[in-house]
């Protein structure tokens, strides 16, 4: 069955992603669940006029549910890659995901990126994130050493913890942390390393591309009209300019 | 959906260096913590009713609370306290403190199951506390609970997946990455499963000669 | 931590405790068929039974909750995450179960068999009005040592897509960067809910003491 | 009364390759006392145990009231399983009282002796506390009834036994070693109940290690030896002088106890 | 030999609120055997733990061969514990058999006989091997030496049980119902060796239900009633006509079992 048809009859559009993702996704003060995601959604449902069911789990179990057919895309973002475009179908970037550094609050011995030669740093297992480290680290005259975390959450805890010196993820997500808790973390600027992009993800099931070719549709839509930019002016402090279309990744 | 296990095999050198991590973490920390639970289960008989019950009371927090949760208090909390450890002697304490709050409690069982009358018996030949721990407590409570450890050892065995969470390179992890990054999730998945499915039946069935092994060692029918 | 988010983790909490008890009570119902197969003499139900047994308590929960929520839907079965979590859970906690039963059924003494024998009982009244009682009674601490490690066991499930207590404190940690505090917490909730299933049980074992002796 | 409620035709009982009975011919008539003595593991158990169909025998017959149990003839010499309801309706006849008296501990003393009247032959609740209050007060359990098997002394708990297997009115009753688990004072309770019910007429197959009562309630004395049946007959008989030497061995062991210095 | 082996004076125990001994006095000569008979829970098993020091008596003295056994009289009436070192050293010179024989079941035999002569007396194995095969010999047991508990009889048991108190050559040897566990013909096994040891002069005294055995071996009965040392005296004296009353009602329950009747 088209997948376009199913989720406008049922009304629903199903949406999986992971809570932790702040500020994409996250659990706030009062409990809920919110974030630019959770906003952007909004939008869309209203452009295609259905309601959105989130699906919340763990990054670890968001692809397979996704290949299961356990819900109907993937909002987290994702990174956009030349490895992943083989395997699923990305949407328009919603912003950019240029690799950045974290460091702890008050640390003077990295002022910019190229001070983590030497160092420790911390990034997801298996992440765009973790290669790009990896690449910028080659560039440096120390070779810089990695560890791999199931999440971020738990990388950024190491840190605070002090025993590594600095996570790699992408500044939209780290600007927002240091943001948050200034007294534990700062942002190390600028970005390094090739740009890249977050976007949406669905499947290359052929019955799933009436439907991401609609959320597409909505979501030019909303960035065409400003919309996107004044959400991301709202939870990262400033906008991105992104492309329509990724066709050719850096990474 | 395919399966297609290729993409996962050329990756079998890393996956058997995180087998080894996993196989090695669980030895070296159950060895320690039946060592360790039968001193905790020795003092809590022998010594002071002050230590039983600060004993009892920290073996009960352990079992009462989740591994993962543990292990993640220790790993990101032990910082703030001053204990920071890198993620193997982090994850090798975590496993040891665990089982040997278990391990304990096999062991006051074991005690407890063990005839008055036996102890009596040294007792009236004389042996002192420590030789009847030694010569009469000791072996007895080794056939009494061979099978309940052989049970806590294949738990343990299975735990260490949760060791993951702090970056231990152990099989979950590694192979859960490679999964990942191959975009084979579920292959990885039946892959792991089958790693445990070994491991766990392989030590069951080594439990069993052990026990078939000490088997005329029964208690008498008296 | 605000009122809300204690809140917040006390309702997780209470899932959690719902979904262990609903796996509990389904596991037990399965453990006892299970138990059956593996106690039959007919060798096309036992090795199914001890086939199953040693599936369930070989591998891993979390990577059976893994293959139950994106293994079957590959095979045509949509299965939501609380069905997923309550599947796993239930089927994990069914293996250890079926040899905590077949402990207690195989320590009925023969000899309370052979005096219902001597008396005309049919075999299924045997089995209910004597085996089954006295088995329970066998093995109500197992039951209530069991029902603490689902429990426990439960923190697993987030990776299907339930957010349970242990997944309740990653997200709120993740979000306000306090995991120490929402650790403790969720660990302190766990000690709680441990504490009121063990007592529960010492006082079912202890109101059932006086019957359970021979 | 010279009908026979139990006979035993050549019974033989291997377990594995081991012959624990070696072809044993008993006829047990109606209303009597018959007494099992033997070594330990001459297989009296055994035969108590294939006479109430806990065992299969591996050939013979055994005859209730004149009915075959477990096993009918046929022409040919070999023989058929009988289904599993004639076995019970036969083996109703009999009760058992065990040596370990294997009350179910789940059950009062009234539960345990109610508790066939109710599921088995289908009788009101109320009816059959009736009846197990009555066979309570027969063996002096009057005011024990609702006391839990580990709140009865062991004498107590065999009498409650013995209750539970009256109350079915079987024609024949079966002991194992009806006192071997108890002290000497409980002893004294029990036995005092079975000779009341020797006395009353009852059917009664005892195995026993008290020669003492085996002497002086048993009508018939069975010595079993090695699985073959040495002696049979009234005690006068087989306990009078000149004794068959291996029982006069036999109870040297007792005698050699020095129980009768006492008197 | 008129010294006293064991001499008890004037001793109470109570546990918790229950008094079970209530002024027992007793003195056992030396080489002489002594039978203790009562009622169930008349208090002869507690009596006989507090002479080997298995339990502490809540007051008065118990003297082994002259020597205070566990505690010391003060001046003013108190008592002090003697240290664990004296009491083990008195405690050396009584031997104890259990009713459940409590054979440590990881050892063989031999092992069970030999561990107190190594890990207490510090014997070298070999030496301990020697004397051990003597006792199990002495026991009648030459051959399992190498099996273990589990692969003997019950008098089998018991008699390994009787060597390993021999072998630490005690003056007093203990017994608590030593066959009251064991069918009749392995009782028979393990009176005989008690009466050798009677024969060649060991101190024993022995709780037992045997009234036959007491009668023809105790040059001693003792006979506790409800915690009270009722009677005390040789067996033709207490056994003989007239009997004490509460003795006489103690023993029916034996005679009516008709153990007479056989002679
Ligand atoms: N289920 C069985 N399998 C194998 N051998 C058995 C079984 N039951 C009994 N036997 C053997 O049969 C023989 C007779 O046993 P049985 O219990 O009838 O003896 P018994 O005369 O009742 O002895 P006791 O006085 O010790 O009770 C023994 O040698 C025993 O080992
Ligand atoms: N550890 C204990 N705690 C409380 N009461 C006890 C304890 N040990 C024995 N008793 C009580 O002391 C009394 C005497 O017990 P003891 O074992 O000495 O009797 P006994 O004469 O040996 O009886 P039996 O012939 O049945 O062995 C009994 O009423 C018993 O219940
Ligand atoms: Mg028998
Ligand atoms: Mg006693």
């Amino acid at each position: 069955q088209d997948s376009l048809e199913r989720v406008k009859s049922a009304g629903v559009l199903s949406v999986g992603t992971e809570t932790a993702f702040a500020p994409f996704d996250f659990i706030d003060e009062t409990g809920t669940h919110a974030g630019l995601n959770v906003d952007l959604f909004e939008e869309i449902g209203k452009e295609m006029g259905v309601e959105i069911k989130w699906v919340e789990l763990p990054w670890e179990g968001v692809f397979p549910g996704l290949e299961a057919g356990q819900f109907d895309m993937v909002a987290g973002p994702a990174t956009i890659t030349k490895a992943r475009m083989e395997r699923y179908r990305f949407l328009t970037p919603i912003a950019e995901a240029t690799v950045a550094i974290l460091k702890k609050a008050g640390d003077d011995s990295i002022e910019k990126p190229e001070d983590i030669a030497g160092k420790l740093v911390g990034a997801g297992k298996a992440t765009a994130q973790l290669a790009q480290v990896q690449e910028f680290g080659k560039t440096l005259p120390e070779p810089i050493e990695t560890r791999e975390y199931v999440g971020y959450n738990e990388a950024y805890a190491d840190l605070a913890a002090g025993r590594i010196a600095a996570v790699a993820n992408s500044l939209p997500n780290i600007a927002y942390l240091a943001q948050q808790q200034p007294e534990v973390f700062a942002t190390v600027l600028p970005p390094f390393g090739l740009k890249t992009y977050f976007g949406y993800i669905g499947t290359k099931k052929p019955e799933d591309q009436s439907l991401l070719d609609a959320v597409n549709a909505a979501l030019m839509k909303i960035k065409e009209d400003g919309r996107l930019a004044k959400l991301q002016e709202k939870w990262f402090g400033q906008s991105f300019e992104t492309p329509d279309e990724v066709t050719d990744p850096n990474v | 959906m395919s399966i297609d296990f290729g993409l996962i095999f050329a990756r079998m050198p890393e996956i058997l260096a995180a087998f080894w991590v996993t196989v090695w973490i669980w030895i070296v920390s159950n060895v320690l913590a039946v060592f360790l639970g039968f001193g905790v289960a020795t003092l809590r008989r022998y010594g002071p009713l002050w230590l039983d019950l600060l004993l009892r009371l920290l073996v009960e927090i352990i079992r009462g609370t989740p591994f993962l949760v543990q292990l993640f208090l220790l790993y990101f909390g032990g910082p703030f306290i001053g204990l920071s450890l890198d993620p193997i002697p982090a994850g090798l304490l975590g496993m040891t403190v665990y089982s040997t709050a278990y391990y304990s409690e096999i062991f006051r069982a074991g005690y407890n199951a063990i005839p008055v009358g036996h102890i009596e018996a040294a007792e009236c030949v004389g042996l002192t506390r420590g030789q009847i721990i030694r010569r009469i407590l000791v072996p007895e409570m080794t056939m009494l609970v061979l099978p309940q450890c052989v049970n806590m050892a294949i738990l343990m065995m299975k735990e260490t997946a949760i060791l993951s969470i702090i970056t231990v390179p152990e099989l979950t992890l590694v192979v859960g990455a490679i999964g990942s990054q191959q975009y084979a999730f579920v292959e990885a998945m039946l892959l792991l499963a089958l790693f445990y499915w070994f491991l766990v039946e392989l030590s069951g069935f080594l439990g069993r000669i052990a026990e078939a092994r000490l088997s005329k060692f029964r208690f008498a029918h008296s | 931590m605000s009122m809300r988010l204690f809140e917040l983790m006390l309702w997780a909490a209470g899932k959690t405790v719902l979904l262990s008890a609903v796996s509990i009570m389904i596991g037990f119902a399965i453990g006892l068929m299970v138990c059956a197969a593996k106690l039959s003499p007919n060798k096309l139900l036992s090795i199914p039974g001890r086939l199953y047994v040693s599936l369930f308590r070989g591998v891993p929960l979390l990577v059976q909750l893994l293959l139950i929520y994106n293994l079957l839907p590959a095979l045509g079965i949509m299965v939501p995450s609380v069905v997923a979590a309550i599947a796993g859970l239930s089927l994990c906690t069914a293996a250890y179960q079926a040899e905590n039963l077949r402990g207690g059924f195989q320590s009925v003494p023969r000899g309370l068999l052979e005096a219902a024998d001597m008396v005309g009982m049919s075999p299924w009244k045997q089995l209910t009005r004597i085996r089954a009682p006295i088995a329970f009674r066998l093995t109500l601490p197992a039951l209530v040592n069991e029902a603490i490690l689902i429990l426990k066991a439960s923190s697993l499930v987030s990776v299907v897509g339930v957010i349970e207590l242990t997944r309740m404190a990653q997200n709120l940690s993740a979000s306000s960067f306090r995991p120490l505090l929402f650790y403790s917490v969720a660990g302190g909730i766990y000690l709680v809910i441990c504490w009121t299933i063990a007592g529960g049980g010492s006082l079912a074992e202890r109101m059932l003491k006086t019957e359970g002796r021979a | 009364m010279t009908r026979s409620a139990v006979t035993v035709r050549d019974v033989h009982k291997s377990f594995g390759k081991t012959e624990v009975l070696k072809g044993i011919d008993l006829s047990v008539p109606q209303g009597s006392t018959t007494c099992l003595l033997g070594p330990s593991g001459s297989g009296k158990s055994t035969l108590l145990r294939c006479i109430a169909f806990l065992e299969e025998t591996t050939s013979g017959t055994i005859e209730i009231n004149g009915q075959p149990l477990g096993f009918a003839e046929t022409g040919d010499g070999k023989r058929t399983r009988l289904p599993q309801s004639d076995i019970r309706k036969v083996r109703s006849r009999i009760g058992m009282v065990f040596q370990q008296f294997n009350l179910w501990p789940h059950m009062t003393a009234l539960g345990n002796v109610t508790e066939a009247l109710v599921t088995v032959r289908g009788m009101k609740r109320k009816e059959a506390n009736a009846i197990g209050e009555a066979q309570l007060a027969r063996v002096g359990l009057d005011d024990r009834g609702h006391h839990y098997p580990s709140e009865l002394s062991g004498g107590q708990q065999q009498r409650v036994a013995i209750a539970r297997a009256l109350a079915l009115e079987p024609d024949i009753l079966l002991f194992d070693e009806p006192t071997s688990s108890l002290d000497p004072e409980l002893t004294g309770e029990v036995l005092n109940v079975m000779r009341e019910l020797a006395g009353g007429g009852m059917t009664m197959i005892v195995v026993t290690h008290e020669i003492g009562f085996a002497a002086s309630v048993g009508e018939k004395i069975v010595f079993l030896d090695e699985g073959k049946l040495l002696l049979d007959g009234p005690p006068s008989e087989i306990f009078g002088t000149p004794r068959h030497p291996r029982l006069q061995q036999f109870l040297e062991t007792y005698l050699d106890r020095g129980a009768a210095t006492l008197v």
